[in-house]
């Protein structure tokens, strides 16, 4: 019988879905010239939901609702800064909505409810909760894909998206499925307690791969990244800038929920299973990214290696591992945020800004712009001082830490060649001249401005000092 | 009483603030500021080493060793600035700064309307100053330093004319063949550092008999004795800078430069450096009989073929070039045989004779308007006779008349081979012996073409503008308008006064200084500790036993062989040259193929050229565009990187865009693992 | 402030490209000052070493260290040596030149280049300062980026193709020198260079390490066969970029192999010195043949630089021979004097030389030879310079150029003969191509018209130049004061090659 | 007497088909969403065997959610699809390929 303390633990999750609702309900009685409200109102939700949970957070872990619910310090951090990039999303998207009539109420509603989808996928103690989570964040996600209605591009790339995204959580099902036959409990915990002394190991395993696929297929790890181009391709940038941030964090949560809480004692076996898909993703995501025109889908690979790197700090199934990948998200998220934000805060009506081409000296349009987006690329690339290169030490680092030499040179060659096609971009800014037919919007919203700034400036503050954050990560997982 | 330091920095420096204020304020003082200061700087080194000559020898002044300051100092082995004054040095330093300020004196009126006036007097001067530190030295280093300076600065004065291309040519060629030898110099020094932990003279020559039964390591079977080692990498070094065969490509060449440079560096005193440099070393070299025969074989080589070369030759200049690569020659058989002291004595005394030569050319070439082609000479001798006169005194010395200064030199040099039991001693009898009469042959055929017979050139005059004696920069040829050559637009006159008095300066010791120095500095062991012979090879010692005084030597050298060969040479050439012309030409025609070998130096240059200098760019462009361009930037750089193009735009093709293939590569994915898992379940 | 010095001269000129860069496009004259008052306070700092500095204590002297990544137990460590201190001065020391010759040279956005160049040298100081071998990396790595601009936006026709050859050849180097570093750290559990230093290690581990830190700091130096992005980078860099490259960054690989190879490997590199010397020999015979054959000066000088750099390697790796083969530590610090002093002089005079050829690229716009030639006639004062620097390029006694090349052939003759038959072959071959060079620009007729046009060298260049050529001769005439600065550190470095790990 | 295999089997022969459809298929996109159905079903028979053999619950409860989600996932689906049609003019998986490589 659910008591009020409960209620208290998921205060974050419940004030979210209230506000949701409310909103739902808001903008359909407001006019379209108060939409500004919608904006700021959501803003001040997701600000009000981490204050939330950063206040109510207790010292150690915390279960609700019969260990249905998990809240510590892995699902804080990894909900503060979902509910940070997703602010920075709002910010971001709002001048390219109003530019392409997308400006409504629903991109808000659904946003909101797959950020409740990522809370309760990194809270989740059970496997029901990582299903609905995960649904949720999905379903919100393939409505927001399909937002610009008038689009071809869009549509493609929401069918594609959707169709896998079933196939993936079909899998994943069939893998709980079978895990539930061999340990008859859907309990994470009594999971993790009952693996050791279950008597169908091969049951297991095979439920093991099954879920290694879905998470795989969340992350847009190779082989089951295919959706990955042509969604971020396809969907409005305003969205694509959302897929490749909060998702990514609840899709480390969602492995660490599945793979550590519930089944780290079969540890021995995933361990090689991901080096296998880290090596297939650096492979695919650096080469391929190479032989990009379009901005958004050579991101979209550079997404599919970073999550190769990501694995690398997972296969070290220890706790600086996770720390490792979980910095990595992190900083993934913060990275990919800034860089789609500055294609963002670029376009214009009737120009999309997302062709490489179309940076062809910025450096004389917009330096600032350009400067920001140097940063975000040379992190991506993992130059120091930046922070992306102190991502991918540490994440080396746990590879090597368990015993995977090769896997970290494999790795570091991965890293030389993804140099390439960054320092493409930044030639292409820097050193070519600007051609007509490609004027970027110059004076970009202010908030734009000042969060793109910030964000991209970020970058450059955590590789100065990143000590503290790493601390924070290592802490959430050292109990 | 001991000489103090400041007198001879004095002496080292003066010429170098010549040097510099010539060089970068010339255009502020002119040229008679640039000529002034530096003759200046000239005279004051020049009165002080003749103030430090005196003191050494007379004043009884003591050995002068110590160190100026520290070049480097790390752990035992230290390098230091210094000087070294003894005997030879005190020498050295007379003949240098005497015939440079002779030089200096002389380039007034050889150079008066050329217009790099103040940067030659410049360049001349700042040679002194190199020649003085290189002999003046008490270490390797400062040896070294001085060694490449004077290197340095032939460089720049052959090329002085640097619009011409043969004197561009000219210089690369002189100082990459110099560089050659100074690769050999190197390395002795290392080896000597190596051996004695020291760079410093007075430790390397007190401690040298520790030598004696080390050996160099070269391979696991290949030893070689120290001393050895050691001496032949030093003499490499003095067959660069010397001239010996096979580095002697570089000294004909040299004539590119002006006359006074000719003089100065490229036969008084920079080529014989080398010489300078074995007898300082004598304590070293007498370790090493097997040094010292290859030092004596390629010295004899050098005086006898190239001698051979400079009796075709028609450029007055070449001709003398050629007689000095043979007295060079001379004097390395000199050290060769272990008498040191009689290779200096006649390196002095060819400072003398052979800088009164080169200027004496250098005068005739004014006269003739810079026509230096003998073929259209002749008859001079009443247009120019100081010239003329001071000229037959250095050819007579040259070829070693007696009384003359050559004689006392070079006769005991023969003496001297004569009596050596050293291995090739033989060979080199018959060189030095042999090289006497071709000496004598070229020497006089020189004067004869020059001075003597009919005038082949002819006068036109013309009016307009008489100008003075023609000057080096060719901008002057240019105005000449080029006639056919043997022209001359006014007869040939007697140079003006500041470049007679030279020649009557250098002709007084040409005459004299053998006569009068030849008991004390061959004989009487003046050279004190400053050279070092083992009684078994002391030579001279012989000789010395036979001496009674320098009259006696010359009348006595009447009678001998060398002067037989001189006066046989005197009659050949008399009569053909004076008499009947026109047998040159027959001589010539009979002896075709001799006349070629030659004409053409043995080829020696153009096997050179081709191997090294074609063969050097030829292996470059094959490293560079073989190992560079294509192995390393082809295959490794660019390769690669389109390899990583060729297998992205493969992969790329596999996102066909087709939902059923995404669908299908996560079926693979998933078999993949399943397979992955059953394989290591086996 | 004193136990900050060396932070101050870090930050000083990073924290001064930030006002350059504000200063705008709009007010290039401003960012030209300011850029230059910088780059002299810079300066100034620097020269407060020598007094700071005790060179007879020798070792890391004025540390600093704070905490900077407790999670990791990173430090944020600087301290110094007579080596780093001269490698800080002449990067201070160019840092200047390059603001000064880059003056009205550069006409597109000046106060970008300025920052740029502040940026770079701020970094460059760090690498000679940093004591933590992550804060080291981080600094070496950085510098890539303002370098990679500097050439990208500034440079030549091809400088796409350079500047991305140079960016990712660097990278390749020095990511297997990360992956040592992290096997380190998890060894060690520190990026302390003193502690890893004396961290034992099989000989197996330590040859793994030692081809990492190869393969890093060969790229850097550069040692064949990892030179090929040399040339190119320099004939496209501005010349600014060329003078920094070659003055100064070139060096941060010979104070790597310092750094790191000898103290931390130093079995594993005795064991392979054998590799590194050969490549050395290469380097001096073969590059010397390639350069003699280059018809674009900048390619020559490039190519020359790879030589002489050769003779950094060389001196550091025959004091193993000499130490622990034959006990003989003078020589091996003699070898190793000797390559420290060439890498400063190889600093002046490639800088100069850089500096002659953007002075002729200034007026002609083409670098390659043949366009040139009897530019003496219209330039007599450059002529003087262009001697002055080419002789010491071929290691005339008297210039700086000599001074190390002499001391190395020294110490690798008591090494090993031929290793000394083969250095010393840089003599000629070294004369034949720089002389050549002399020989086709500088001495002949006028043959191009254009030649004929060109103005003699302005006060600016002048004063570029002539700091160069003092700095040259005063090295070549008197090199104690240097050697006594480095001379304790250089021992302590040979006390290092004779302990064992195994 | 059916034990515990027999559903376990079906269940995976149903799986198995409808991932055939899925990626055999080439010609409509209905069929992939009934594919999906149909993998969904797989899932729940797995489910409802499982939980029925061992005697405990929890896995009919899940059964209950999947097939909400799958009622929710399919209107999604179907509303997706509409829009496909709609810009497109065609629901034919083949054609669906302007975005590649």
């Amino acid at each position: 019988m659910p008591n009020f303390n409960d209620i208290l633990i998921m205060l974050p999750e419940f004030f979210l879905v209230a506000a949701a609702c409310v909103i739902l309900v808001a903008d359909a009685f407001m006019k379209p010239a108060e939409r500004p409200f919608l904006h700021w109102i959501s803003i001040a939700v997701l600000v009000v939901t981490i204050y939330l949970v950063v206040r109510g957070q207790p010292s150690g872990s915390v279960t609700a609702f019969n260990g249905m619910f998990i809240r510590d310090g892995v699902a804080e951090i990894l909900k503060v800064f979902a509910l940070l990039s997703t602010i920075l999303v709002f910010i971001y998207a709002r001048p390219y909505l109003v530019d392409r009539k997308l400006f409504v109420g629903e991109f808000y509603t659904l946003m909101i409810f797959a950020i409740i989808g990522v809370m309760l996928l990194v809270s989740a103690g059970n496997l029901i909760m990582i299903y609905l989570g995960l649904e949720l964040l999905t379903l919100s996600s393939y409505a927001l894909v399909a937002l610009n209605r008038d689009s071809k591009l869009s549509s493609e790339a929401a069918i594609k998206y959707f169709v896998l995204g079933a196939l993936a959580s079909g899998m994943l099902l069939y893998g709980m499925s079978m895990l539930y036959g061999a340990t008859g409990t859907l309990d994470l915990a009594h999971l993790h307690d009952a693996i050791p002394q279950s008597t169908m190991p091969h049951l297991l395993v095979f439920g093991l791969i099954f879920m290694i696929i879905g998470i795989a297929f969340k992350l847009g790890a190779a082989p089951f990244h295919m959706w990955i181009p042509d969604v971020y391709q396809g969907s409005p940038t305003a969205v694509t800038v959302f897929i490749g941030s909060a998702p990514k964090l609840a899709a480390f949560g969602m492995a660490f929920r599945l793979l550590e809480s519930g089944m780290g004692d079969l540890s021995q076996h995933w361990q090689l299973m991901l080096a296998v898909l880290a090596v297939l993703s650096l492979a695919i995501g650096n080469l391929v990214a190479i032989v990009q025109s379009n901005l958004k889908r050579l991101l979209a690979y550079s997404t599919i290696s970073h999550m190769g790197y990501l694995l690398l700090g997972l296969v070290n199934a220890g706790p600086e591992g996770y720390a490792a990948a979980m910095f990595y998200a992190i900083s993934y998220a913060l990275m990919s945020t800034a860089a789609f934000g500055v294609i963002l805060a670029l376009s214009r009506a009737g120009f999309e800004c997302e062709e490489i081409e179309d940076f062809k000296g910025l450096n004389q349009r917009a330096p600032w712009m350009a400067f920001l987006m140097m940063l975000s690329l040379f992190s991506l690339a993992g130059v120091p001082p930046l922070f992306g290169f102190f991502a991918k030490l540490l994440v080396l680092q746990a590879a090597i830490h368990a015993g995977m030499m090769w896997l970290a040179i494999v790795g570091a060659v991965f890293a030389i060649i993804g140099l390439y096609y960054y320092l493409h971009v930044v030639k292409v800014m820097y050193f070519d001249k600007p051609v007509a037919g490609t004027e970027v919007r110059l004076q970009p919203d202010f908030t734009l401005r000042v969060a793109l700034s910030l964000n991209a400036l970020a970058l450059l503050a955590l590789g100065l000092y990143w000590g503290p954050l790493l601390g924070w990560c290592k802490q959430a997982f050292a109990g | 009483m001991e000489l103090s330091t400041s007198i001879l920095l004095t002496i080292a420096l003066a010429p170098l603030v010549g040097c510099l204020l010539a060089g970068f304020l010339g255009k502020q003082i002119g040229r008679v500021g640039a000529h002034s200061v530096t003759i200046l700087g000239l005279l004051i080194s020049c009165g002080l080493s003749f103030y430090v000559l005196y003191q050494i020898t007379m004043g009884g002044a003591p050995v002068y060793n110590h160190n100026i300051y520290t070049w480097f100092e790390i752990g035992k082995y230290t390098a230091t600035v210094g000087f070294l004054i003894d005997r030879l040095t005190a020498m050295m330093m007379v003949v240098v700064t005497f015939v440079s300020l002779l030089v200096h004196v002389y380039t007034i009126g050889y150079m008066a309307d050329d217009d790099g006036y103040q940067r030659f007097f410049s360049y001349i001067s700042l040679f002194t100053f190199s020649m003085l530190m290189l002999v003046m030295s008490n270490n390797f280093l400062q040896l070294f330093f001085g060694w490449e300076a004077v290197g340095l600065v032939s460089y720049l004065l052959i090329g002085f004319w640097y619009k011409r291309p043969t004197a561009i040519f000219a210089n690369l060629k002189a100082f990459i063949v110099n560089r050659v030898g100074d690769f050999g110099f190197l390395l002795g020094i290392a080896a000597i550092l190596y051996f004695l932990g020291t760079l410093d003279y007075a430790t390397a020559f007190s401690t040298a008999p520790t030598l004696v039964g080390k050996t160099l390591t070269l391979t696991q079977s290949i030893h070689w004795d120290a001393a050895t080692v050691i001496c032949i990498l030093l003499f490499i070094g003095a067959m660069g800078k010397s001239a010996q065969v096979p580095l002697h490509v570089w000294l004909p060449d040299s004539m590119e430069g002006p006359t006074p440079i000719s003089a100065l560096i490229h036969a008084a005193t920079m080529v014989t450096a080398g010489i300078f440099m074995v007898a300082r070393m004598s304590p070293l070299y007498e370790l090493s009989d097997s040094a010292l025969s290859f030092v004596l074989v390629i010295g004899a080589t050098g005086a006898l073929f190239t001698g051979l070369i400079g009796i075709v030759q028609n450029d007055i200049k070449r001709v003398v070039a050629y007689s000095t690569l043979s007295q060079l020659g001379y004097m390395t058989v000199a050290l060769g045989v272990s008498a040191y002291a009689g290779a200096v004595f006649h390196l002095m005394t060819h400072a003398f004779f052979k800088a009164l030569l080169f200027l004496g050319a250098g005068s005739v070439i004014i006269a003739m308007h810079h026509e230096q082609d003998m073929r259209y000479m002749g008859g001079l001798r009443k247009y120019m006779p100081i010239t003329w006169i001071t000229m037959w005194i250095g050819a007579l010395a040259l070829c070693g008349v007696p009384f003359f200064a050559g004689f006392y030199s070079k006769d005991s040099i023969i003496d001297a081979v004569h009596d050596s039991h050293r291995w090739g001693s033989g060979y080199a009898y018959f060189c030095v012996m042999a090289g006497a009469f071709v000496t004598a042959t070229y020497t006089f055929r020189q004067m004869y073409m020059t001075f003597h017979g009919k005038e082949r050139f002819k006068v036109i005059e013309h009016h307009g503008h008489d100008h003075h004696d023609a000057h080096g920069a060719d901008d002057h040829h240019d105005d000449h308008g080029h006639l056919e050559p043997g022209v001359l637009h006014h007869a040939p006159k007697e140079s003006p006064w500041v470049v007679t008095l030279p020649l009557i300066l250098l002709a007084i010791p040409s005459l004299l200084v053998g006569y009068f120095t030849v008991q004390p500095v061959l004989f009487g062991g003046w050279f004190g500790g400053a050279v070092h012979v083992n009684e078994a090879n002391n030579v001279l010692g012989e000789i010395g036993k036979e001496f009674h005084g320098s009259l006696a030597m010359a009348l006595n050298g009447f009678t001998q062989l060398p002067f037989i060969l001189i006066v046989l040479a005197f009659i050949i050439t008399t009569y053909i040259y004076l008499f009947n012309p026109a047998m040159a030409g027959k001589i010539k025609n009979a002896l075709k193929p001799l006349w070629t070998i030659l004409d053409r130096k043995y080829w020696v240059d153009d096997i050179y050229f081709a191997i090294f200098a074609r063969g050097g760019v030829m292996l470059g462009r094959m490293f560079w565009k073989g190992g560079d361009a294509a192995v390393i930037d082809g295959v490794l750089i660019d390769g690669s990187a389109s390899l990583v193009q060729r297998i992205a735009s493969g992969m790329r093709r596999v996102q066909s865009g087709y939902l059923y293939h995404y669908a299908f590569a996560m079926i693979l994915g998933l078999i993949l693992l399943l397979g992955g898992y059953w394989l290591i379940g086996q | 402030m004193f136990n900050h010095l060396l932070s101050l001269l870090i930050w000083l000129p990073i924290a001064g490209a930030v006002p350059v860069l504000l200063a705008g496009s709009s007010r290039p004259n401003t960012a030209r000052w300011l850029a230059l008052l910088m780059a002299v306070l810079t300066f100034a700092v620097s020269l407060y070493l020598i007094p700071q500095y005790h060179a007879d204590a020798g070792g890391m002297q004025l540390a600093e260290s704070h905490l900077w990544i407790a999670a990791l137990n990173v430090h944020y460590s600087l301290a110094v040596d007579g080596i780093s201190v001269a490698l800080i001065l002449l990067t201070t020391f160019v840092g200047i030149l390059v603001i000064v010759g880059a003056w009205e040279v550069i006409q597109d956005n000046p106060h970008q280049y300025m920052a740029a160049m502040l940026v770079l040298e701020g970094l460059m100081i760090g690498v000679f300062c940093a004591t933590d071998a992550l804060l080291f990396y981080v600094f070496f790595e950085a510098m890539l980026i303002p370098m990679f601009i500097l050439i990208g936006i500034w440079g030549g026709p091809r400088r796409v193709y350079a500047t991305l050859k140079f960016f990712i050849y660097t990278f390749l180097g020095s990511i297997f020198m990360l992956i040592g570093l992290i096997y380190l750290y998890l060894k060690a559990g520190t990026f302390d260079l003193h502690t890893l230093a004396a961290l034992p290690l099989t000989l197996k581990e330590q040859s793994w390490l030692f081809f990492a830190f190869l393969i890093a700091f060969a790229v850097k130096v550069p040692m064949v066969p990892v030179h090929t992005w040399l040339p190119d980078a320099h004939v496209e860099a501005p010349t600014g970029g060329s003078v920094v490259l070659a003055a100064v960054m070139l060096k941060i690989g010979g104070y790597g192999f310092l750094r790191f190879s000898l103290p931390i490997v130093p079995d594993a590199s005795m064991q392979f010195a054998w590799v590194v010397i050969l490549l050395s020999l290469i380097a001096v015979v073969y590059i010397g043949y390639v350069a003699l054959v280059q018809d674009d000066m900048k390619k020559l000088v490039a190519y020359s630089s790879v030589a002489h750099m050769g003779f950094v390697t060389l001196g550091v790796f025959i004091a193993f021979m000499l130490v622990r083969e034959q006990g003989n530590t003078d020589a091996a610090r003699l070898g190793m004097q000797g390559a420290m002093v060439q890498m400063i002089s190889h600093g002046f005079i490639s800088g100069a030389m850089f500096s002659c050829i953007g002075v002729l690229y200034d007026r002609l716009h083409t670098r390659s030879i043949k366009d040139y030639g009897g530019v003496i006639n219209v330039m007599p004062w450059f002529g003087f310079f262009y001697v002055l620097f080419a002789m010491a390029n071929c290691g005339l006694p008297g210039t700086s150029g000599f001074v190390g090349e002499f001391m190395v052939i020294l110490a690798s003759f008591s090494a090993n003969p031929w290793i000394a038959l083969f250095a010393a072959f840089t003599l000629i071959i070294g004369a034949a191509y720089t002389l050549w060079l002399v020989k086709r620009v500088l001495w002949g007729e006028v043959t191009n018209p254009h030649v004929a046009e060109m103005k003699d060298i302005n006060g600016r260049e002048t004063l570029v130049l002539g700091a160069f050529a003092a700095l040259v001769l005063i090295v070549g005439v008197w090199p104690e004061p240097l050697i006594h600065l480095m001379d304790s550190s250089v021992t302590q470095l040979v006390q290092v090659l004779a302990i064992h790990k195994v | 007497m059916i034990t515990l295999s027999h559903y376990i089997v079906l269940g995976a022969i149903l799986f198995c088909i409808s991932v055939a459809g899925l990626f055999i298929n080439r010609k409509n996109v209905i069929v992939l969403l009934m594919a999906i159905e149909l993998m969904l079903l797989a899932v729940n028979i797995n489910f409802v065997a499982f939980s029925r053999f061992n005697h405990d619950v929890a896995g009919q409860v899940f059964v209950f959610f999947i097939l909400t989600v799958a009622a929710a996932e399919s209107a999604i689906g179907l509303a997706i699809l509409v829009l496909l049609f709609r810009n497109r003019s065609t629901v034919n998986i083949a054609e669906i390929d302007s975005m590649k490589g």
